[in-house]
C-alpha cells in the first residue's frame, strides 16, 4: 500500500554460512520493525523486509535474487550482500547500474574496498587489512612472538591471513605455518596435525564460529596440540564456548566495535525484540547497516533510491547527536525536524570516505567462560 | 503427455516461453531477461554433458571442473598483464614451466627407451622426486615474489588483455586439453568408477585454482572482468542512449512535465539500460547456442551419431564390428568438455567476475545433470529444454517458496513461534520445491521430458 | 588364412585354452566342435583381439595379429559373432546393420556437418543394402525396432546378418545356429556356402548341430579341455571314439516313445 | 488341463503379440512348442507365469484360476521356469545359483542338489565359480538345474538345449522323460524340434502369436507341411 | 633420539584421528555400497538420510536428557538411537514408495534412480533444515575421553601425549562389527543371498520365488539403519549440521567405490584410504623427524609434502591413482 516502503535483505540463507544468516537477517528486521513500529518514518511509513537468497557462493543466483527485488518487488536499498563475491557481483551487475544502495554488513574484502560503485555501496564491517594489523599489535603487547595460523579458505580468511602475516612480520613476529581450511567438511586432523608440527604454542583461527574453525579449535584441544588461541571476529560468539568449555580460557581476540554503549544495548534490544540469539557474529553489524538505510531514507524525506543513497554519510558520520540502538525513533524525530544524528549503533559505525567503517576493535579475552573486553583498539 | 516428436518439442518451449513471459509480466522483465541468459548459459552445459552421457554413455562428474577452466580463461584473456608481478616473478615461473618440460621429457625418455623393470622404475622415480625439488626451488620464490606483489588489490600476473569475447573459444580450448589429458588416463574407466574419477580431477582443478594465487589470485577473486557489451552507466550517461529511451516509452511520459517528467524519465533510462544491456548479453549467448545446438543435431543424426550410440549401447560388440571405440570416446569427452568450457567462459563474463569458490559440485555438476536428465538425455532439443527449465526453477523456487510460507501462515497469530519458524525456514522450501518439481518430471516423463527420439530410419 | 600356435589363456585357476594349434584353410568352411567348456569361445575370443592369449601366437594371412585390438583385426577383415548375442540394444534393426560398415564418410564429425550431400549418398547405398540382408532374415517387419526387443532366435539372425553387411576375409560364427528355427537354419546354411563360392569368404563355425556341421563343414575340429582333439572330415570325426565319448554321446538312453508312457 | 493358457492375447504395450493362443499340458505329460523366430512362444511362457499383462485370456493349474497371480504366487504353486535368456544369477556361484533354485523350500534340498550334480557333472566341478564366468552351455544347465531344485509339479523350458552340446542335450532329454514319470507336467520351447517332438505327448506348432498345429508330437513330426516349415525339411 | 615419543606423535596426529575418520567414512560408504549392490543406484540422498537421521536421534535425545535419562559414562545418544533408525527406515521406506519403486517397475536405468535420488536429497536437505534449522547441535553427553593427551603425558613422563576420546573408539569398533555382521548377512544369510540375487538379476530371482518387496523393503530398513548409526556416530565425534553432512557425502562415495562398491569389506578399506591419504600426505614431518634423528640433523624446513590447501586434491589423486591401478576398486567392485 501506499505506506509501505520496502527494503532488501539479500544474505547466504542457503550455502556455506546459512547458520549465520537467519540471525543476522532477524536483525536487521529488527532495526526495520523498530522503526516502523515508531510511526515515525515519513509520516508512519510501514518498512517491509523482502529477502532474497545469495547463497554465499553463486554469483549467477545472487544477481538473479537481486535483480527480483530490485526490479520486481521494487526495494529502495538492499541491506546485504554477506560474502564478498557474492556482493561484489550484485554490486557491479545489479545494485549499481540500478543505482540502489546496498550497505553489507559481513563483506569484509579488501578488494571491495576499491571496487567502482559510484558511491553506492557501503559496509558496516570493516576491511580486514585492519583487523589484520589490530591482531598484530595485540600480539606484540602480549609478547607472543610466534604463531601457526589457520583461515578459512576465502577471500575473507586469506586476505585476513595476509594482512595479519604482513603487519606482524613487520613487528618482528614468525609465523611458523599457514595453513588454509576448508569449511563445512567433515574432518580436520590433517590440518591440526599440519599446525601441530610446526611446534607453535599459539594457534591463530580465522575462520568462522560453527564451521571449520570450531572444528579446528575442537581438535587441537582434543589432541592436545594446542591450547593458546587467537581468534578474529568471524570466531567469536557465543556459541563456541558454549561447544568447547572451560578449556577456551585464555583465548584472546578481537572484534570489530567498542564496548561501547552500543554494543550492550544491542543485546537488550535483541533480547527484547525477541530474537533468538543477542550477540551473533556479523549480528551489530547487520542492525546497523538496516538503521541506517532507515535514517537515510528519513534524512532524504524521500523512498528515492538516489536520494537515500546521498544521505547515507551524513547520517553515519558525525556531526550531529548520538544515536545507538533502540533509538531510532529518537534520530527519526530529529530528522523530521531539520536535525541531525551521528549514528553510532551497534558496531560504532564511522565510515570512511569510501563508506565503509573505519573500525575500532576490541581486544577480547576468554575469562571463567565468557568473552571480556580488555581494551578498545 | 501424448504428443509425439516434433509436436511435442514445441508444445513445451512454449511452455517454457509462457513461463518466462509470466515472469516478465508479473516480476519485470529485468528478472526475466536475466533467467533467460542464465537459462541460455545452462543450456549449452547441459549440451555438452548430453555430448558425453546422451550419446555416448560417458559417465563424468566433472562439469565443475570444466566450467571453472573457462572461467579462468575469462580472466586469462580479458585481464591486463600485471608488470610489477612479472618482473618479479615472471621469469621464475617460465623457467619452472621449462623445467617441468624438460623433467617430463625426461621421464617420458626413460620410459620409451630403457628396458622395463625394477632399475627403471627406480630411475623413474629419482627423476621425478628430483625434478619436482628442482621445480619448487625454482617455483616456490617466484611465487611468492608475484603474490607479495600489492596482495590486497593484485598479487598475481593477471592475463593478456584481449577483449573478453575471445575468451569463450579459449576457454573451450582450455577445457578440451585438459579433457584430452583426462580422458587419456582415466577413460578405460567404467561407468560409476569414472565418474569418481572425473569427480577427483576436477576437485583437484578447483584445489589449484583456489590456491594457486599467482595465477587466479586463488580465493581473493578477480572482479570486474571486461564485457563485451556496454555497460549500464555508460547507457545511463548517454545522450543518444537517453533519446531511445525516451522514445521508447514515450506512452509512460505523456502528459508529464517538469519534475515529474525528469524523474520517470529517469528511472526509465535506467530500467531500459539494464534492460539493454541484458538483451545484448541474449543475443550472443543465443548466437552461441544456436550454432552448438545445430552441430549437435547434424552429429548426432548423422552415421557418426549411430555409431556413438552403438558403442554407448555395446561396446565389445562396436569394437568387434571395427570401430575404433576408444578414439570415439576420448573424441567425444573432449567435444563435450570443450562446449562445457565455452558455457563456463560465458558465465564468467556474465558475472563480470572469477570466484573460484563458486565452483560447488551441487550447482556446476548435479545441477546440469539434472538438467539432461530432465530434459531427456540423448535428445538435444531435450538437454535444451531441461537447462531452461531446471535454471528456472532453481531460480523461481525462492520467491515461489516465500509466497507459499506466506500464504500458509496468513492465518496463523502474528509472532507464534510456529509461524516464525515457518517464515524463517521459507528458504528451505527452495530445495523441497525444486526437489518436488524435479521428482514429478521425473515421475511423470521417465524418459525426461524430451526423451530420445527412436532415429528410426525405417 | 588364420594359424593359431601354442596359444594358452588362464582365467584365475581355470585354464580355459590349453596349448591348442590349429590352422583354418583360406576358403574353407571350418567347422569347430567340442563338449561344453572345451574353449570354443574363448578361443574365438583370441583370435578376435578381445582379450589378449597368456602364451601362444595368432596369424592373420601369415601376419602375427596376436593382441591387435578387435577394430584393427576388423580392419583386416576379420568378423565374428557373439555366442550370447550382442545387439545394439537401442537402435533399430536396420541401424544395427548399418553401422557396420567400415569407412562410412559420414563417421567423421567434419564430413557430417560439412559434407552432407556425400553422406547422404553413401548412407543410401548402405541403406540398401542392410534392407536386402533384413528381407533374407525374415526381419522386414521389424525395420524400426529397437534390437533390444527381439526374440532371442531374431538376436541370433541379427547376429549373423552384420556379417552379411562387408566384404570379410574371415568370419568366425560362434552358434550362429542355436536358437534359430530349423528351416530358416536351412537357409542361412545355404547362404554360407554362397557366400564361401561366389565371394571366397573364409568361414570357422562353432556349431552343436551336427546335421548342419555335416552339412556344411569341411574339415572339422574337435576341441576338448582347451585342446584340439582330432581333426578330420565330419563323417570322420563322427566315428571317431574319442570324440563320441567325449562329445557326441550314443543318442537317449531310456528311450521310451511316448505313447508307451501314457499307457 | 492341469496346466493351461487359454486364449492368451497381449503384447509388450505396442501391437498385439500373442494373438488368442492357447496352449496346456497335462501331469505326467511333456507339450512341445515349436515355431519360427519371433512367433510369441517365449511371450507365451512369460504370460503363463504372469510376467505379460495379458488382455485376454485366462490361466489354469489344477483347476485353479491363477491369471490374478503374481509371479511369486504361481512359483509357490509349484511352476518352475527357465527363461531362453539370462537365466542364471551371473554374480554368483554356481551352487549359490541352485541354491536360489530351492529359495522356496523349506525341507534339505541337498538330495536334490547332489542330483544335479550327478545329472551335470561339471557344474560339481564348477561349483564355487561364478555362474557369468561360465561357457554359453555350462550356463544352460546350471540354469536347468536351478529350475529343478525347486522340485516342481510344473516345469516350463524355454529352449533348454539351445547351446549344449549333443551328450548333454541327450543327458537332458533322458532325464526329462525321467522327470516325466514322476509326475510333473513339462512343457518345453526347443528349435531342436525333431529331438523334442519325439519324446513329446503333445505338440504346438505357434506362428505370429497364433496356434497354426496341435497335435501329438508324433502325428506333427509326420504332418509333412510341419517338416517342411518348422522343422528344417 | 626419543623413538617412544616420536610414535606417541605420530599415533596421535596421524594414526588415531585417521582410525576415527576412516571408520566414520567407512561407516556412510557402508549404506551407499548396500544400496548400490542390491537396489542398483548410487544413493546421492545419503549424506541427507545421515542427517535426518542423526536429527531425530537427536530430538529423542533432547527429550531423554529433559526426562532426566541416561546411561552414565556413554552418551545418551545411543539410548535415543534405535528410535532414529526406526523413523529413518520408516521415511526411507516411505521414499521407496513414494519415488523409486516406480523406476524398478518400469525398469528404468540406474541413472534415472540415481537422479531420482538428487531429487530426494533436495527434498530431504530441505525438510531437515526445516525441522532443526541449519545451525550446528552439540549432543555429545557423557565421557569424552578414554585417555587424555594430558593425563597420558604426565603419566608416562613423555613430551608428546596422546587422546583417545570414546567417540573415537565406539566409531571403530561400531565400524568392524557392522562390516562384519553385513558381510555374514549377504553371504552367509537366506535373506542376504536373496537379496544379492535379486541385485543379479531381478527376473530371474521373482521365478526363484524371492519376493522383491521384502528385498527392497530390508535393504532400505538396513540402509536407513547404517545411516543413522553412521550419521550419530559422526555427530557424536564432531557435531551435526546439515550442511556438514551433505559435504561428507563426496569423500564417502570416494570411500565406496575406491574399495570396490558393493563390497562391504571395500567400503573400510577405501575410508582408511581415504582418511590417511588426507593425513599423511598433508601432516608436516618435521617434528616427528626430530625426535628420531640426532639433534644436529634436524630439519629446518616442515617437512610437509603438500600443503594442506591441497588436502582434498589429495585423496582424491591418490583416488585416481588407485582407480588406474584397480579400474573396479581396491576388492573388484560392480560395474553397472
Ligand atoms: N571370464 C572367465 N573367468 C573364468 N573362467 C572362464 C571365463 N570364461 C570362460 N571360463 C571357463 O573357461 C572354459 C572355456 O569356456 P568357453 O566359453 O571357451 O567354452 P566353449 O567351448 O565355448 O563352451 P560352450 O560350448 O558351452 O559355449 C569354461 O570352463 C569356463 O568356465
Ligand atoms: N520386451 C519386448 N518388447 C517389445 N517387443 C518384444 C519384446 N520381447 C519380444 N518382443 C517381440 O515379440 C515377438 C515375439 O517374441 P518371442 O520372444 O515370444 O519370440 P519366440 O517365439 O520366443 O522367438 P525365438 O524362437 O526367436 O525365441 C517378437 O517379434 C519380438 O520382437
Ligand atoms: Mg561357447
Ligand atoms: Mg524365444
Amino acid at each position: 500500500g501506499g505506506h509501505e516502503v520496502k527494503m532488501g535483505v539479500i544474505l547466504g540463507f542457503t550455502g556455506p554460512i546459512e547458520s549465520l544468516t537467519p540471525d543476522m537477517a532477524a536483525a536487521a528486521e529488527l532495526a526495520m520493525k523498530e522503526a516502523s513500529d515508531s510511526k515515525m518514518l515519513l509520516d508512519g511509513k510501514v518498512i517491509v523486509p523482502v529477502r532474497g537468497d545469495s547463497t554465499c557462493t553463486d554469483a549467477a543466483a545472487a544477481s538473479a535474487a537481486a535483480e527480483k527485488l530490485i526490479t520486481s518487488d521494487g526495494v529502495v536499498a538492499i541491506m546485504g550482500a554477506d560474502c564478498s563475491g557474492v556482493t561484489t557481483a550484485i554490486a557491479n551487475n545489479v545494485g549499481v547500474p540500478n543505482g540502489v544502495t546496498m550497505i553489507s554488513p559481513s563483506a569484509t574484502s579488501p578488494a571491495l574496498t576499491t571496487i567502482e560503485d559510484k558511491g553506492f555501496f557501503f559496509r558496516t564491517a570493516p576491511s580486514d587489512a585492519r583487523q589484520g594489523q589490530v591482531l598484530a599489535e595485540v600480539l606484540k603487547d602480549r609478547g607472543i612472538t610466534e604463531v601457526a595460523v589457520t583461515y578459512t579458505n576465502n577471500d575473507y580468511g586469506k586476505g585476513l591471513s595476509d594482512a595479519f602475516a604482513t603487519a606482524f612480520t613487520a613487528n618482528g613476529g614468525k609465523i611458523s605455518i599457514s595453513a588454509a581450511h576448508e569449511d563445512g567438511k567433515a574432518d580436520y586432523s590433517a590440518e591440526v596435525g599440519a599446525l601441530a608440527a610446526s611446534g607453535s604454542k599459539h594457534l591463530a583461527v580465522f575462520g568462522y564460529v560453527d564451521q571449520g574453525g570450531k572444528g579446528i579449535i575442537q581438535t587441537s584441544l582434543d589432541t592436545g596440540a594446542f591450547d593458546q588461541f587467537i581468534l578474529a571476529d568471524g570466531m567469536i560468539g557465543e556459541s563456541l564456548i558454549e561447544a568447547i568449555g572451560a578449556d577456551l580460557n585464555g583465548t584472546i581476540g578481537t572484534l570489530p566495535g567498542s564496548e561501547s554503549e552500543g554494543a550492550a544495548k544491542f543485546k537488550e534490544v535483541a533480547t527484547a525484540g525477541g530474537l533468538a540469539k543477542n550477540d551473533g557474529p556479523f549480528m551489530p553489524e547487520s542492525y546497523d547497516a538496516a538503521a541506517l538505510m532507515i535514517l537515510a531514507m528519513q534524512a532524504a524525506g524521500s523512498t528515492d533510491r538516489a536520494a537515500i543513497q546521498a544521505k547515507v554519510m551524513e547520517v553515519a558520520n558525525a556531526p550531529g547527536e548520538k544515536i545507538l540502538p533502540g533509538e531510532l525513533a529518537k534520530a527519526l524525530e530529529i530528522l523530521k525536524n531539520g536535525g541531525q544524528v551521528d549514528y553510532e549503533g551497534a558496531s560504532n559505525v564511522t565510515f570512511t570516505e569510501v563508506g565503509e567503517a573505519a573500525g575500532s576493535y576490541k581486544e577480547l579475552e576468554v575469562k571463567d567462560g565468557k568473552f571480556a573486553t580488555v581494551k578498545i583498539r | 503427455m501424448t504428443l509425439q516428436g516434433n509436436s511435442r518439442a514445441v508444445f513445451v518451449f512454449t511452455i517454457m516461453a509462457v513461463l518466462l513471459l509470466i515472469v516478465g509480466y508479473f516480476q519485470s522483465w529485468n528478472v526475466m531477461l536475466s533467467i533467460l541468459n542464465l537459462c541460455i548459459i545452462s543450456a549449452i552445459m547441459a549440451l555438452g554433458v548430453n555430448i558425453q552421457w546422451g550419446y555416448a554413455g560417458l559417465f563424468n562428474v566433472g562439469i565443475m571442473g570444466f566450467a571453472a577452466l573457462g572461467g579462468v580463461a575469462a580472466l586469462l584473456v580479458s585481464k591486463p598483464p600485471v608488470p610489477t608481478a612479472w618482473a618479479a616473478g615472471g621469469l621464475g615461473i617460465l623457467g619452472a614451466g621449462v623445467l617441468t618440460a624438460m623433467v617430463a621429457a625426461a621421464i617420458w625418455f626413460i620410459v620409451k627407451r630403457m628396458r622395463s623393470g625394477g632399475t627403471k622404475n627406480a630411475v623413474i622415480f629419482i627423476v621425478a622426486l628430483g625434478g619436482y625439488f628442482l621445480i619448487r626451488s625454482v617455483y616456490d620464490p617466484a611465487v611468492n615474489a608475484i603474490e607479495a606483489d600489492n596482495p590486497a588489490s593484485s598479487g598475481y600476473l593477471g592475463g593478456l588483455g584481449l577483449p573478453i569475447i575471445f575468451s569463450w573459444f579459449v576457454g573451450g580450448l582450455f577445457a578440451a586439453g585438459i579433457a584430452w589429458f583426462i580422458g587419456k588416463v582415466a577413460l578405460g574407466l567404467r561407468s560409476d568408477y569414472l565418474a569418481i574419477a572425473t569427480l577427483g580431477i576436477s576437485e583437484i582443478l578447483i584445489a589449484t585454482m583456489k590456491n594457486e594465487d599467482w595465477l587466479t589470485r586463488g580465493v581473493k577473486n578477480v572482479t570486474g572482468l571486461d564485457r563485451p557489451v556496454p555497460y549500464e552507466l555508460q547507457l545511463q550517461e548517454s545522450e543518444v542512449f537517453a533519446g531511445w529511451v525516451e522514445w521508447f516509452f514515450s506512452s509512460r511520459l505523456e502528459g508529464l512535465t517538469g519534475d515529474a517528467r525528469t524523474t520517470v524519465l529517469r528511472d526509465a533510462v535506467i530500467e531500459g539500460s539494464s534492460l539493454f544491456v541484458k538483451l545484448c548479453y541474449t543475443g550472443l549467448f543465443t548466437a552461441v547456442l544456436l550454432a552448438v545446438l545445430a552441430l549437435c543435431v547434424l552429429a548426432l543424426a548423422s552415421p557418426w551419431g549411430r555409431m556413438v550410440r552403438a558403442i554407448r549401447d555395446n561396446e565389445v560388440s562396436a569394437a568387434a564390428m571395427g570401430k575404433n571405440v576408444t578414439r570415439r570416446h576420448l573424441q567425444i569427452f573432449i567435444l563435450g568438455s570443450a562446449v562445457v568450457g565455452i558455457a563456463g567462459a560465458m558465465l564468467t563474463t556474465l558475472d563480470g567476475q572469477f570466484t573460484p569458490s563458486t565452483y560447488q559440485p551441487l550447482r556446476y555438476t548435479f545441477l546440469i545433470w539434472v538438467m539432461v536428465i530432465v530434459g531427456g538425455s540423448g535428445n538435444n532439443l531435450g538437454a535444451v529444454f531441461g537447462g531452461f527449465l531446471i535454471w528456472f526453477i532453481w531460480i523461481e523456487a525462492e520467491p515461489v517458496g516465500n509466497w507459499f510460507m506466506g500464504v500458509v501462515t496468513q492465518g496463523m497469530e502474528d509472532g507464534s513461534w510456529l509461524r516464525t519458524h515457518l517464515l524463517d525456514s521459507a528458504q528451505h522450501m527452495r530445495l523441497i520445491i525444486m526437489g518436488a518439481v524435479m521428482l514429478l518430471v521425473m515421475r511423470f516423463s521417465p524418459g525426461g521430458v524430451l526423451p530420445e527420439r527412436q532415429q528410426s530410419q525405417a | 588364412m588364420i594359424r593359431v600356435e601354442a596359444l594358452s589363456k588362464q582365467f584365475g585357476g581355470v585354464r580355459a585354452v590349453n596349448d591348442a594349434s590349429l590352422e583354418i584353410g583360406k576358403g574353407s568352411i571350418t567347422g569347430l566342435i567340442g563338449p561344453n567348456g572345451a574353449g570354443k569361445t574363448t578361443l574365438f575370443n583370441i583370435v578376435a583381439g578381445l582379450f589378449p592369449p597368456t602364451s601362444g601366437k595368432v596369424y592373420l594371412d601369415g601376419e602375427d595379429v596376436t593382441g591387435l585390438p578387435p577394430h584393427e583385426l576388423f580392419a583386416k577383415g576379420l568378423l565374428r559373432t557373439f555366442q550370447i548375442a550382442h545387439e545394439f540394444s537401442t537402435l533399430s534393426v536396420l541401424e544395427n546393420l548399418m553401422m557396420v560398415p567400415a569407412d562410412q564418410k559420414g563417421e567423421t564429425l567434419w564430413n557430417a556437418w560439412f559434407r552432407r550431400g556425400e553422406v547422404k549418398a553413401q548412407e543410401a547405398e548402405i541403406r540398401d543394402r542392410a534392407l536386402d540382408v533384413i528381407e533374407f532374415l525374415n526381419l522386414t517387419h521389424l525395420v524400426g525396432e529397437r534390437a533390444g526387443n527381439l526374440s532371442g532366435g531374431q538376436k541370433k539372425l541379427l547376429e549373423l546378418g552384420r556379417t552379411m553387411m562387408v566384404d570379410a576375409k574371415v568370419v568366425l560364427l560362434d552358434e550362429v545356429g542355436a536358437g534359430v528355427n530349423r528351416t530358416l537354419l536351412a537357409e542361412i546354411g545355404d547362404a554360407i556356402l554362397r557366400l564361401n563360392e561366389e565371394r571366397g569368404y573364409t568361414f570357422c563355425m562353432i556349431e552343436h548341430d551336427m546335421d548342419f556341421i555335416g552339412r556344411l563343414c569341411d574339415p572339422v575340429i574337435v576341441m576338448a579341455e582347451g585342446a584340439v582333439l582330432a581333426k578330420g572330415t565330419a563323417d570322420e570325426v563322427k566315428n571317431n571314439e574319442e570324440v563320441i565319448e567325449a562329445y557326441l554321446g550314443r543318442g537317449l538312453k531310456n528311450k521310451t516313445p511316448a505313447k508307451k508312457a501314457k499307457a | 488341463m492341469f496346466c493351461m493358457g487359454e486364449n492368451l492375447t497381449g503384447g509388450y504395450g505396442g501391437a498385439d503379440i500373442l494373438k488368442g493362443c492357447t496352449i496346456g499340458v497335462e501331469q505326467g505329460e511333456i507339450a512341445v512348442i515349436v515355431g519360427p523366430n519371433g512367433a510369441g512362444k517365449s511371450t507365451a511362457m512369460k504370460a503363463m507365469l504372469g510376467m505379460l499383462d495379458l488382455r485376454e485370456g485366462q490361466v489354469t493349474l489344477d483347476g485353479k484360476d491363477i491369471t490374478n497371480f503374481s509371479p511369486q504366487a504361481r512359483i509357490a504353486a509349484g511352476i518352475a521356469f527357465v527363461p531362453q535368456t539370462s537365466n542364471v544369477f551371473t554374480g554368483m556361484s554356481v551352487e549359490e545359483n541352485l541354491e536360489m533354485g530351492a529359495f522356496l523350500r523349506e525341507d534339505d534340498f541337498t538330495v536334490t542338489r547332489d542330483e544335479i550334480y550327478d545329472l551335470f557333472p561339471i557344474l560339481r566341478e564348477k561349483r564355487n565359480q561364478l555362474a557369468g564366468e561360465l561357457s554359453g552351455g555350462q550356463r544352460q544347465q546350471v540354469a536347468v538345474g536351478r529350475a529343478l531344485m525347486t522340485q516342481p509339479s510344473v516345469l516350463m523350458l524355454d529352449e533348454p538345449t539351445a547351446g549344449v552340446s549333443p551328450i548333454v542335450m541327450d543327458e537332458l532329454f533322458d532325464r526329462i522323460l525321467e522327470i516325466r514319470e514322476t509326475g510333473v507336467a513339462i512343457l518345453m520351447v526347443e528349435q531342436n524340434a525333431r529331438q523334442a517332438l519325439n519324446i513329446a505327448d503333445r505338440g504346438y506348432v505357434l506362428v505370429t502369436g497364433e496356434n497354426r498345429f496341435t497335435d501329438t508330437g508324433e502325428a506333427l513330426l509326420a504332418n509333412p507341411e510341419v517338416r517342411k516349415s518348422f522343422l528344417g525339411g | 633420539m626419543e623413538v617412544l615419543d616420536a610414535l606417541v606423535l605420530f599415533a596421535n596426529f596421524v594414526l588415531i584421528p585417521g582410525l576415527a575418520y576412516g571408520s566414520q567414512l567407512a561407516l556412510g560408504a557402508l549404506g551407499i555400497t548396500l544400496l548400490y549392490s542390491i537396489l542398483r543406484f548410487a544413493n546421492f540422498a545419503h549424506g541427507d538420510t545421515m542427517a535426518f537421521g542423526t536429527m531425530v536421534t537427536i530430538l529423542f535425545t533432547w527429550w531423554f536428557q529433559s526426562l532426566g535419562l541416561s546411561l552414565g559414562f556413554l552418551p545418551t545418544a545411543l539410548l535415543a538411537l534405535p528410535f532414529g533408525v526406526a523413523f529413518t527406515a520408516a521415511f526411507a521406506l516411505l521414499t521407496d514408495k513414494l519415488v523409486y519403486s516406480h523406476y524398478r517397475l518400469v525398469k528404468a536405468p540406474p541413472i534415472r534412480m540415481v537422479m531420482a535420488s538428487v531429487g530426494v536429497m533436495f527434498v530431504m536437505n530441505g525438510i531437515v533444515r526445516f525441522i532443526i534449522g541449519p545451525d550446528d547441535q552439540n549432543f555429545f553427553d557423557g565421557e569424552r575421553f578414554i585417555v587424555r593427551a594430558r593425563d597420558f603425558r604426565d603419566a608416562l613422563g613423555l613430551e608428546e601425549g596422546l587422546a583417545i576420546k570414546s567417540s573415537q573408539l565406539l566409531t571403530v569398533v561400531v565400524a568392524v562389527i557392522l562390516v562384519a555382521a553385513l558381510f555374514w548377512f549377504l553371504n552367509k544369510t537366506r535373506t542376504g543371498k536373496s537379496m544379492r540375487a535379486f541385485s543379479d538379476n531381478e527376473d530371474l530371482a521373482l521365478l526363484s520365488g524371492i519376493d522383491p518387496k521384502k528385498v527392497v523393503a530390508v535393504t532400505w530398513i538396513i540402509a536407513a539403519a547404517l545411516a543413522t548409526i553412521a550419521g550419530v556416530l559422526y555427530g557424536l565425534d564432531k557435531s551435526f549440521k546439515p550442511f556438514t553432512y551433505f559435504q561428507l557425502l563426496l569423500p564417502m562415495f570416494a570411500a565406496a567405490i575406491v574399495g570396490g562398491v558393493g563390497q562391504p569389506v571395500g567400503a573400510i578399506l577405501g575410508g582408511f584410504v581415504v582418511a590417511f591419504s588426507e593425513v599423511l600426505v598433508t601432516y608436516a614431518y618435521k617434528k616427528f623427524l626430530t625426535y628420531l634423528v640426532p639433534e644436529s640433523w634436524a630439519p629446518d624446513g616442515l617437512m610437509q609434502l603438500l600443503s594442506t590447501d591441497y588436502k582434498f586434491a589429495v585423496s582424491f589423486i591418490i583416488l585416481v591413482l588407485v582407480l588406474l591401478v584397480r579400474p573396479t576398486g581396491l576388492l573388484k567392485g560392480k560395474v553397472i
